[in-house]
């Protein structure tokens, strides 16, 4: 990973509609939110739109934090997309 | 002080609580909690998903948060991953505080919040083989009820 | 459908656990308290009375009420009498549930009841070979802050 | 135990200041009452009225249920005094 890269993971179902658990991308121009993020990645394929299309059932970590769709997006950070968690 | 772990083995509650009671003489009681893996619907199997890294420091977070809040003294919380069958126990919590009013509102605010803001996801299996991801209730995972502190602020709806 | 004992000898959590839940397929969450007699104020040992009949039957009552009160698919009492040390376990109380909820409340309740309602009198030996009975705490023993239900009206002062 | 007798028993302190766990005694003439048998045996010697003087710290069970100073007591009764209780 280089220092422009974002390390992007993905958990459960949207893991599976993504159909990969991790990447490294270029941070990409414009993006500088998790808001802005989410829907480049929409665009880049019919999984990722599958996955990430109702966005109420998404939820977005940055470096290992809770984030919200305002949430700044660097290169260098860690962001992972998720569902709603189920845990205990 | 506190014992957090995410592991795949089953606990062993007798033993967790000796070693969370050795050599501490204040505790007056320890609550516990234990969560079940239930046999409804005809489920046979699940399996647990976490976010390695982030879970561990969620799990310490909060503990940390509930060691500030309450005259605890100490805490142990094990959540497992991986397959589990029904009547498994698949996660647990311990409080130790001198009192029992401490240990027992801890132990309720701990597993509150591993139930609705710690990043684990479930799969169930079912008899006929097909597998489905658990839904989080409205209310559950949506909006966690208990503040997340060192862990982060809320998750927000992405509208 | 509760376990109720009282007995000289230490409980083992783990196997009390076990046995409540065996053969219980709807169990999701286990609540769960252990008093612990502490170490405060150079106690050596304590010793535990109780008024045997009325304690079990009184036990037995406030299982009942819990299981009428919550969906519990099973509780246990267990409390020590005899002499004890500091470190070990004198009370154990276990509800089990399909949910967290219910387990937990109704553990709470049944230890609250357990610590002002039940008969049970302890005497502490000190590290010079003294000893004094534990006396109640005004809103402990004195008003059961819980209903006593099946086993009667609360204590009434004596003016 | 005969059928106008009562079975009295002393817990913890109240047993150790009365000096007995447990007795059995007649019924006695115009106990009608925990109150009225409580009265009567202060009368019974300094360890009893040792025991029982406070009457804030004493409990009652009317065979085997909580009582108050108003509780009937009949001949085949098992009453128990005892202190506050402080279990768990």
């Amino acid at each position: 990973m280089r220092g422009s890269d974002l390390h992007l993971l993905y958990f459960a179902w949207l893991r599976e509609r993504v159909g990969k658990a991790e990447e490294v991308i270029t941070l990409p121009e414009g993006v500088g939110t998790v808001g802005d993020l989410l829907a480049w990645l929409r665009g880049r394929g019919p999984g990722y739109a599958a996955a990430l299309a109702n966005a109420r059932t998404v939820r977005c970590a940055v470096n290992q934090d809770f984030a919200g769709p305002e949430t700044p997006v660097r290169a260098g950070d860690e962001v992972a997309f998720f569902p709603p968690v189920t845990g205990g | 002080m506190a014992t957090v772990r995410v592991q795949a083995e089953p606990f062993d509650v007798g033993a967790e609580m000796a070693a969370l009671t050795a050599g501490r003489t204040g505790i007056g009681g320890i609550g516990c909690f234990v969560g079940v893996v239930r046999a409804t619907g005809g489920i046979t199997a699940m399996t647990l998903e976490h976010y390695p890294g982030m879970t561990e420091r969620a799990l310490a977070g909060i503990a940390e948060q509930a060691e500030q809040r309450w005259d605890l003294l100490g805490c142990t919380l094990i959540h497992r991953i991986g397959r589990l069958t029904p009547g498994e126990g698949i996660v647990l919590v311990l409080a130790a505080s001198g009192h029992r009013q401490a240990a027992l509102e801890a132990t309720t605010f701990l597993i509150d919040w591993l139930k609705t803001g710690a990043p684990f996801w479930k799969k169930e299996r079912f008899a006929d083989g097909k597998e489905a991801w658990v839904e989080a209730k409205e209310g559950e995972g949506l909006c966690p009820s208990t503040p997340l502190g060192p862990v982060g602020p809320r998750p927000l709806y992405f509208r």
